[in-house]
């Protein structure tokens, strides 16, 4: 070793050597010195790619990123118009936000300077530039191999196809405990889901419920916007899925299976305990719902727990309708179905089965002994491709058959088989035939044909491998040209080959090519291009009944041109189950307004918000009031005073007009993503911890700081969007600090 | 009274403050003051130019690191556990990791757990690069911490471009690290470590070999090898001592089992031994990176571990200790199953070298040498603050 | 030079020449001390800009009255010391006060320090200025000590004497040349005068948060850098005069200003600093007895 | 200050000798009586409960009789629904290279525990430390004044019932940021009252 | 600062700000964990007396008061006394995101959040903690801003010292100041501050 303890007088000169070298110093700033290629710089983000969903914003450990909405981003199926905003006051640059972010669109460079005088330049809305507007080379950015997220889903074990061909069992065994939290794990909880669900539901809530092995409180957010949760935890079309924020780069969150999960763990006995709600039988008012499908028992549902007697009229001897005369049982066992139409009738609903409304009873008689009437019909009549040969009586429409197998009806089933159609219910038919055929015959000899191809067929992609599973072939890209009858038998389906199905404004115009023929052989075809309506029920009302191309027209209430009717269901908007809760949901809130009563059952944050502002304001008024009648103020205060309990009676005024017009909040809860409105609220948060009882009694902790009630404002004016309050967001910072400084020198 | 620039708790001390015939006097060092390492203070009782009595004062770089690490996610905690120890960041990284993994039975993979080791080791050298700028400050010889400090940045700049931040890392994550190597990595960690090497002659010739270090150094801030264990020295000033506790060796961690390297000691426990065990221990730390350059081998270098937003660790308790530049280095951490540590108990390093031995040491003390003790010490105080 | 107007010239203008030169030897003094520690270093004037700056400083601190006549006596010391110093061309003050009056009037300038500093009762200061009069034990006695071996050679007290003597002999004849021991000693002793590392115990910064200046700022501060920056050729002259033989021209005077202060740094660039005892300690046991012995050989020649 | 404490300097004899197993440890801590409750948690770690009454006692014996000569640390949890602290010991010994923690748990409200600074040293920065972030009382302790928070006025800050995040809202201020942005995005951007803030 | 000081400036005083702001003197102290990029900064890699920039020890002698990140309470307070004792002209970096909005402690009950409410700062540099090449060019706009004449931030303090003195009171309680704040603003010429 070099060192030794006598040390040196001499040595510590060789240290003169470097006045012959070039000095160390780096020529910065004259020169910008590169930063490494995966610097943590400044954030850039692919405002584009960016959905909106705030990962970023959960994940940040300094609260530095704010979601705000950026003019012209379009909101769609998984897309906000939220992008995150960065406080360069906050941000520690470790670059968590670029590893969790759902896009990949966040991502760093390698700038490294800002300085200014001004903090507010602090505080950036990063876009694919950067802070300063110039391009710095990418630093920091989402690495293939590294996934904070769980890309991946849990695989869901289902009956094999072996298993599964000949029978109507269940396909789907439903998650086991683990996979369950395993599963809701993976969730981020950005709500994309809710604001795409029709029904709104509360799914990022669920989940986090779920996640917490808390299956009740996961029970008691969906009973919440979904009295058919066990239902649609089975076949809900699960739009929510691809909106998921996870299914930008991986699987999407099983939404719809954790729902069943949840679900299969509350024993039907346990409901009413877990919704909670306290029945208060209004009486008088009466509400008639016609059809017992979907959309008439979410109708019956949330009517009966505003205190409406409700009387539920079904033609079919059980309620259920499509749920249960058109699915088919090894998607949607009957159990489920019943469990929770036993629950919805066990709250005081009144079913008339084997009912038909316009046959059995008129309609006029519902009008005349109820206060309303619900038509919630849905689409029991098949469609028919009307091509020769469809009046044989082995051609049959899928729905039909559908509920014939619910029933138990014979019918006949021919040993090969060709079902017209590319949807869902196509695909339910021919698996419920290939099932029967297997049972029959032991082999499955069964062809579906689409006019769409494959890849744009619109049936689930894992019905169709399933379908092919159990043996049946498909021939999608095919339309029919003919049932080929020979002596009065069928013997086959001939088709021609569909070169494209839409036009170029999207309008269903398909066009074949009638060279390329092919011919399927088949004993029995079964129709199941669609389902429409069946309009017999408004016959009487034919002439005053307004429509709206094919489906009867209402208004934002779902109320018809008959003032009395209000409709709901597969008629007007769908048609899927999902679709007929949320129509039958807000129908149930129509006529609730329309009879003119304020539901209270459900209240949505922004009606929480209208009325702290509500009593905000009120408190203010009544404040100044009572300074004002005290009397002793100063002249010049007093005029002061009088002109600001002028200007706090208008904002009462307009807030009040706000909450009055109850439709916004029937309308804001379609457009705010549940997740962008919490992560609104969560500088509430951040002042208070959450109390465990309730967001709204952190909202009121909130009122008591006088400069919060500003912040409230500029809330509502976020969530409404409403530009005609009168306030404007300047006038209303200057009022509101020149309203802190007056009672402050009131006080004196 | 007029104000006179020496601040603490806002007032100042005259000399001869006490009574007359005492010539003891008060005089306080720091918070601002270059002699202190860090924002940190002490209180010293002085009669001529010794030091009679000396009393440390903290807190000034209190941030309530284990108050904060309660109220966040168990993935948050990693972006500011560095900021416990600023010259030494890393093993509050490895710990934090650490701890997580006992707690709830995580593997890492064994290309991670090199990585690791090298991070810290560079890390190792970067402070005692730092140290010796500091020390020879200490003594007026400004030449070297220019020299140390900027090749220090060499360091730093590996660092920089393996983990994407020059000072914080951010980079072991429980389970792993955040990104495997870039390439050619490994051949610019060799330049760099051969540069420190040729670099750390030149010290000798400057630094180490200097008559007037050796006049300062030597004999000044004894520390018993009885005393020093008694008082809970670790680490270089335990080693400096003649006792050869390491905890890589001792309670190995990581891959430190498999690879070679010795731990220097001295035997006279002066500031001058516990200079020249650093020296060592950077000789021995490029052993170690050039072993873990040779020895990493392929594969991933992340156990994929849940969503961190969901992300839950079993309940449990671990204590993990690691072998910083300045010491033994621990955690305690307590998880009672939820998102967030319910417990993190930060042991610093300097938590005895910095209070105590410190008070003990400089009792009897020249003033002149109170910094250089402190420096010797190498104590950090934002370990004492946390 | 040396009378009528060119004299008072002189007279108003050296303080000024001085100053420069000052500025020049301390940029040059940090640029070199700066390529040495690898860095590239402040620019040459850096010093002008500083003292401009600290005497624009709005300065409204003052620890009272004594405060600022320390910091007159300081500057007004170090002035009235200079001119008593030859250098080329200038030498009128010389014939009235020989080196004696130089090194009396030397410790003006500290005993000024002395007191502003005691006056803002900051303990770093005291101990600076404790360990600055230490200090003159150690390097003042060496000088006095060199200073007597060489007036006991030549017979003359005068600076400027020994100046012209040195330059009729020659190089050879040189006092570095002519009594190396001496000339030895007092390089040392010019270390410490100049408080320059190993011997800058005054300022240092890590122990005593630089002593006499803790308290100073604006135009104190501004005022010590314009007394250390006069003084800075002023002390290297002294040494020149001494044991360089002076110079005769300007240019000659200016080389040799800066080659004596590149010796003097480049000691200071690559050592620490000792403790107050140790640099007293060495200045007895070595430049002092090597001193002590130049002039014993002297008493012994002159025998 | 080093006399302030009659802190042993000197290393006990059972200190030296062959290196031990865990489970020797474990058993050489039952050895010493009272204590049975210790086991081998993880390679070179040893965990056990100790009554608070006898903590000072057992660590006596512990570094005199079986030789653990450095207290790595102790650590406080504060389990706020049991109403209980729980102190935690952590013993190094320099001759297994082992690690023994003691867990000792004491109650919340009545919060004083026996000083262990007559047996290490360094005990005293961690009860000092402990005493002003939780505010248990170390009989015996003599330096217990305020170090690190000589400023602070509230209540011990480590205590779970304190919430760091609802004093700074309190106590501190936020930023009000009015970016240049603001036009970008839909209703403008204000960042609120004087409270507002992010968060 | 204003146009109208901009203008206001003659002839000497843009030539004395030109050289005035060849020698700037920082702090030296660590107020926070930014000061560890401060050695590099001084050093020879980065080297900041090219620019005139140098650490000093007391606050006598600085020009530039460096607040290094985060601030806790308790150094918050001395950071005030030090810069009340500092000579004018002088100046307030702030380093890094804690000095703007709390940074990664903004929840800590141990720091200030933001510190222009307690001392006047002239710039802040961007960064957790801003690298040397940052700290660099920080100073560069500050020298920038000097010879521009639009350094004037500590003018603020002692203009509107109750705003400052009510944010410093309301974190401290009472603050106990070595200087009379109305004295140096009458000494600076500002309007008399009642204490």
């Amino acid at each position: 070793m070099a060192i030794d303890k006598i040390g040196s007088i001499l040595r510590p000169f060789t240290a003169l050597k470097n006045l012959a070298e070039k000095p160390d110093t780096l020529d910065v700033p004259r020169h910008y010195r590169p930063a490494a290629e995966r610097y943590r710089g400044f954030h850039v983000n692919d405002l584009d790619k960016c959905i909106g969903c705030g990962t970023c914003a959960e994940i940040c450990d300094n609260a530095a990123i704010r979601m705000v909405p950026v003019k012209g981003k379009e909101v769609g199926v998984g897309k906000t118009q939220y992008r995150p905003a960065i406080d360069y006051g906050r941000c520690c640059w470790c670059g968590l936000c670029v590893d969790v972010c759902t896009t990949n669109s966040l991502s760093m460079t390698r700038e490294y300077t800002h300085i200014s005088p001004d903090t507010d330049t602090f505080f950036i809305l990063p876009d694919e530039k950067g802070i300063h507007e110039k391009d710095f080379p990418q630093g920091w950015h989402a690495d293939e191999k590294i996934n904070f997220l769980d890309l991946e889903r849990v695989t869901m074990q289902e009956l094999s196809a072996a298993e599964r061909g000949d029978s109507f069992i269940e396909i789907v065994k439903g998650f086991s405990k683990e996979q369950a939290v395993k599963e809701a794990s993976r969730c981020v909880s950005c709500g994309l889901c809710t604001a795409t669900c029709p029904a709104h539901m509360n799914i990022p809530e669920y989940i986090d419920a779920i996640w917490k092995e808390d299956a009740t409180e996961a029970g008691r957010q969906m009973y919440k916007t979904n009295p058919l949760p066990d239902v649609c935890g089975r076949i809900c079309t699960h739009k929510c899925e691809t909106a998921c924020s996870l299914g930008q780069r991986g699987d999407p969150v099983s939404i719809r299976w954790l729902k069943r999960y949840a679900m299969d763990q509350i024993p039907a006995s346990e409901l009413n305990t877990l919704v909670n709600q306290s029945v208060v039988k209004q009486g008088g008012k009466k509400i008639a719902i016609v059809g017992g499908g979907p959309a008439g028992l979410s109708a019956a549902y949330y009517l009966v727990l505003m205190g409406y007697g409700v009387t539920l009229y079904e033609k079919y001897p059980k309620a259920g309708g499509m749920m249960r005369y058109g699915m088919p049982e090894y998607r949607l066992p009957y159990e489920s179905i019943d469990k929770d139409i036993d629950f919805i009738l066990s709250l005081g609903v009144e079913l008339k089965t084997n009912v038909t409304v316009g046959k059995d009873i008129p309609v006029e008689k519902l009008r005349d002994e109820y206060d309303a009437v619900i038509m919630a019909t849905g689409f029991h009549g098949g469609r028919s491709t009307r091509v020769p040969g469809t009046d044989h009586p082995m051609v049959f429409q899928a729905v039909d058959l559908l509920a014939r197998i619910t029933n138990g009806d014979e019918f006949p089933v021919e040993k090969d088989i060709v079902v017209i159609g590319g949807g869902n219910v196509a695909m339910d038919i021919a698996r419920s035939l290939a099932r029967m055929q297997k049972k029959k015959y032991g082999t499955v000899s069964l062809i579906v044909t689409s006019l769409e191809t494959r890849d744009i067929m619109p049936a689930d992609d894992e019905e169709i491998v399933e379908g092919e599973e159990e043996g049946i072939v498909f021939h999608p890209g095919r339309g029919p040209e003919e049932i080929i009858v020979e002596n009065g038998s069928i013997t086959g389906l001939k088709t021609s080959r569909c070169i494209r199905v839409f036009n170029d404004q999207k309008m269903f115009a398909p066009e074949f090519d009638k060279n390329d023929i092919e011919v399927y052989a088949a004993a029995q075809v079964i129709e199941a291009i669609g389902q429409g309506p069946e309009f017999d029920v408004f016959a009487p009302f034919a002439e005053s009944l307004e429509m709206a191309g094919r489906r009867v027209k209402v208004d934002q209430f779902f109320q018809s041109s008959l003032p009395w009717l209000f409709i709901a269901g597969d008629i007007i908007k769908g048609p899927d189950a999902i679709t007929g809760i949320e129509t039958g949901h807000q129908a149930a809130l129509g006529v609730d307004f329309w009879l003119g009563k304020q539901p209270d059952d459900t209240l949505s944050t922004i009606d929480e918000v209208l009325k702290i502002a509500l009593g905000f304001q009120r408190e203010q008024v009544t404040q100044l009031e009572a300074v004002l009648a005290a009397g002793s103020l100063a002249p010049a205060v007093e005029a002061e005073t009088s002109k600001l309990l002028a200007s706090e009676k208008a904002d009462l005024a307009a807030v009040e007009a706000l909450l009055a017009g109850r439709n916004t909040r029937i309308h804001l809860r379609q457009e705010m993503p549940r997740a962008v409105r919490r992560r609104d609220f969560k500088y509430l948060e951040a002042q208070k911890p959450i109390p465990a009882e309730s967001a709204s009694a952190t909202i009121k902790a909130i009122t008591e700081h006088a400069s919060a009630g500003f912040r409230l404002y500029t809330d509502i004016l976020f969530l409404t969007k409403s530009k005609e309050l009168e306030f404007s967001l300047d006038g209303l910072r200057d009022h509101q600090k020149a309203t802190a400084e007056r009672f402050a020198s009131l006080k004196d | 009274m007029s104000d006179i620039v020496t601040i603490n708790d806002g007032k100042a001390i005259m000399p001869g403050a006490n009574a007359p015939e005492n010539r003891e006097y008060n005089m306080f060092i720091g918070p601002n003051h270059p002699g202190i390492e860090g924002n940190f203070a002490l209180k010293l009782s002085i009669e001529g130019d010794i030091i009679q009595k000396a009393k440390t004062e903290a807190g000034f770089l209190h941030r309530g690191f284990e108050k904060l690490m309660e109220e966040r996610l168990f993935i948050q905690n990693i972006a500011i556990v560095c900021r416990i120890c600023v010259p030494d960041p890393d093993p509050n990284e490895e710990n934090y990791a650490r701890a997580i993994e006992a707690i709830g039975g995580i593997e890492v993979p064994r290309r991670a757990q090199f990585i690791r080791v090298l991070v810290l080791e560079l890390s190792r050298i970067a402070s005692h690069l730092f140290t010796f700028g500091g020390h020879a400050g200490t003594i007026g010889l400004y030449t070297m911490p220019n020299w140390s400090i900027s090749d220090r940045d060499r360091v730093l700049d590996l660092f920089e471009e393996l983990t994407g931040g020059r000072v914080y890392h951010i980079f072991n994550m429980p389970g792993g690290v955040r990104r495997d190597l870039p390439d050619g990595f490994k051949n610019r960690v060799r330049d760099v470590m051969d540069y420190v090497e040729s670099r750390l002659s030149e010290y000798d010739d400057l630094f180490f070999n200097n008559k007037i270090l050796l006049n300062r150094a030597v004999g000044t801030g004894i520390l018993p090898v009885d005393k020093a264990i008694a008082w809970g020295a670790t680490g270089p000033n335990l080693r400096a001592a003649g006792f050869a506790h390491d905890v890589r060796k001792d309670d190995p961690y990581e891959v430190y089992e498999e690879l070679e390297f010795d731990v220097p000691t001295a035997a006279d426990s002066d500031a001058y031994s516990r200079l020249i065990v650093r020296r060592r221990e950077i000789a021995e730390s490029i052993r170690i990176v050039r072993q873990v350059l040779d020895k990493i081998p392929e594969g991933p270098v992340w156990n994929k571990q849940p969503n961190p937003l969901k992300w839950r660790v079993p309940a449990g308790d671990a204590y993990v200790r690691t072998e910083s530049s300045k010491g033994e280095y621990a955690y305690y951490m307590v998880s009672d199953g939820g998102v967030r540590p319910y417990r993190v108990h930060v042991r610093g390093a300097s938590v005895t070298h910095g209070v105590h031995i410190l008070e003990n040491m400089l009792a009897g003390a020249r003033i002149e040498d109170a910094s250089q003790i402190m420096f010797s010490l190498d104590a950090c105080p934002p370990e004492v603050d946390r | 030079m040396n009378s009528g107007i060119g004299l008072i010239v002189w007279i108003i203008a050296y303080p000024f020449v001085s100053f420069f030169l000052g500025v020049l030897l301390g940029g040059y003094g940090r640029k070199l001390t700066a390529r040495v520690q690898r860095r590239v270093g402040p620019t040459w004037i850096q010093p002008l800009f500083d003292v401009i700056k600290l005497m624009t400083k709005q300065t409204n601190i003052s620890h009272g009255y004594m405060h600022d006549v320390a910091m007159m006596m300081l500057v007004g010391g170090t002035l009235m010391t200079m001119y008593f110093v030859p250098v080329p061309g200038f030498h009128y003050f010389s014939q009235f006060g020989d080196y004696i009056v130089v090194m009396y009037l030397l410790l003006v300038p500290p005993l000024g320090m002395a007191l502003g500093v005691g006056q803002t009762a900051n303990p770093n200061g005291s101990i600076g200025i404790s360990r600055a009069l230490q200090m003159l034990a150690g390097y003042e006695i060496t000088l006095v000590m060199t200073f007597i071996g060489f007036a006991m050679k030549h017979g003359t007290t005068s600076m400027y004497e020994l100046m012209k003597l040195q330059q009729a002999g020659g190089p050879a004849t040189w006092g570095i040349f002519a009594e190396p021991l001496l000339g030895i000693a007092a390089l040392f002793a010019l270390q410490g005068m100049l408080n320059e590392k190993p011997f800058e115990v005054i300022i240092a910064p890590h122990e005593i948060a630089t002593g006499p200046m803790t308290e100073m700022g604006g135009k104190y501060l501004g005022m010590m850098f314009i007394q250390h920056l006069i003084a800075l050729p002023m002390e290297l002259t002294i040494f020149m005069n001494l044991f360089l033989g002076g110079a005769q021209s300007w240019v000659e005077y200016v080389v040799k200003l800066f080659v004596l202060f590149t010796l003097v740094l480049v000691v200071n660039a690559v050592y620490g600093r000792f403790k107050t005892d140790g640099a007293l300690r060495f200045f007895w046991k070595l430049p002092l007895p090597l001193a002590a012995l130049g002039v014993v050989m002297i008493m012994a020649n002159g025998m | 200050m080093s006399g302030t404490y009659t802190v042993p300097t000197g290393r006990p004899e059972a200190a030296r000798g062959e290196k031990r197993s865990a489970s020797a440890i474990v058993a050489a801590i039952a050895e010493l009586g009272g204590e049975s409750g210790f086991a081998v948690k993880a390679p070179r770690r040893v965990e056990g409960r100790v009554e608070a009454a006898a903590l000072h006692g057992f660590a006596a014996a512990l570094r005199m009789r079986v030789g653990f000569e450095h207290l790595s640390a102790i650590s406080c949890v504060d389990w706020l629904a049991d109403g209980e602290f729980e102190l935690v010991y952590h013993f190094w010994s320099y001759r297994d290279n082992c690690l023994v923690s003691a867990h000792v748990r004491i109650p919340r409200d009545t919060a004083t525990m026996a000083t262990l600074t007559d047996l290490w040293q360094p005990a005293s920065f961690f009860e000092r430390d402990i005493h002003e972030m939780f505010g248990v009382e170390f009989l015996g302790n003599e330096d217990l004044e305020k170090y690190i928070l000589t400023d602070w006025k509230g209540p011990p800050p480590m205590r779970k019932d304190f919430v760091s995040r609802d004093f700074a809202h309190d106590h501190f201020t936020y930023k009000n940021y009015e970016p240049s942005w603001d036009e970008m995005i839909d209703g403008g951007y204000y960042s609120g009252g004087q409270n507002g803030g992010q968060a | 600062m204003s146009d109208k000081e901009l203008t206001q400036r003659s002839a000497w005083e843009t030539v004395l700000a030109s050289l005035k702001k060849r020698s700037l003197w920082m702090l030296h102290y660590c107020t926070g964990c930014g000061a560890v990029e401060l050695p590099p900064t001084m050093t020879s890699r980065f080297d900041m007396e090219r620019f005139g920039i140098m650490p000093m020890v007391t606050p006598r002698q600085a020009d530039i008061l460096l607040i290094t990140g985060y601030l806790s309470v308790k150094t918050l307070k001395r950071v005030i006394l030090i810069y009340e004792q500092m000579q004018a002209p002088k100046y307030v970096v702030g380093f890094g995101s804690c000095t703007i909005n709390g940074g990664m402690y903004w929840n800590s009950y141990a720091t200030m959040k933001s510190l222009d409410r307690y001392l006047p700062v002239e710039l802040y540099l961007a960064g957790c903690m801003p690298r040397p090449e940052a700290i660099i060019s920080g100073f560069n706009s500050l020298i920038d801003r000097i010879d521009r004449g639009e350094a004037n931030s500590w003018k603020d303090y002692y203009e509107n010292y109750e705003f400052y003195r009510k944010n410093q009171e309301h974190t401290f309680g009472d603050i106990e100041t070595h200087r009379s704040i109305a004295d140096d603003a009458q000494y600076y010429g500002f309007v008399e501050v009642t204490k």
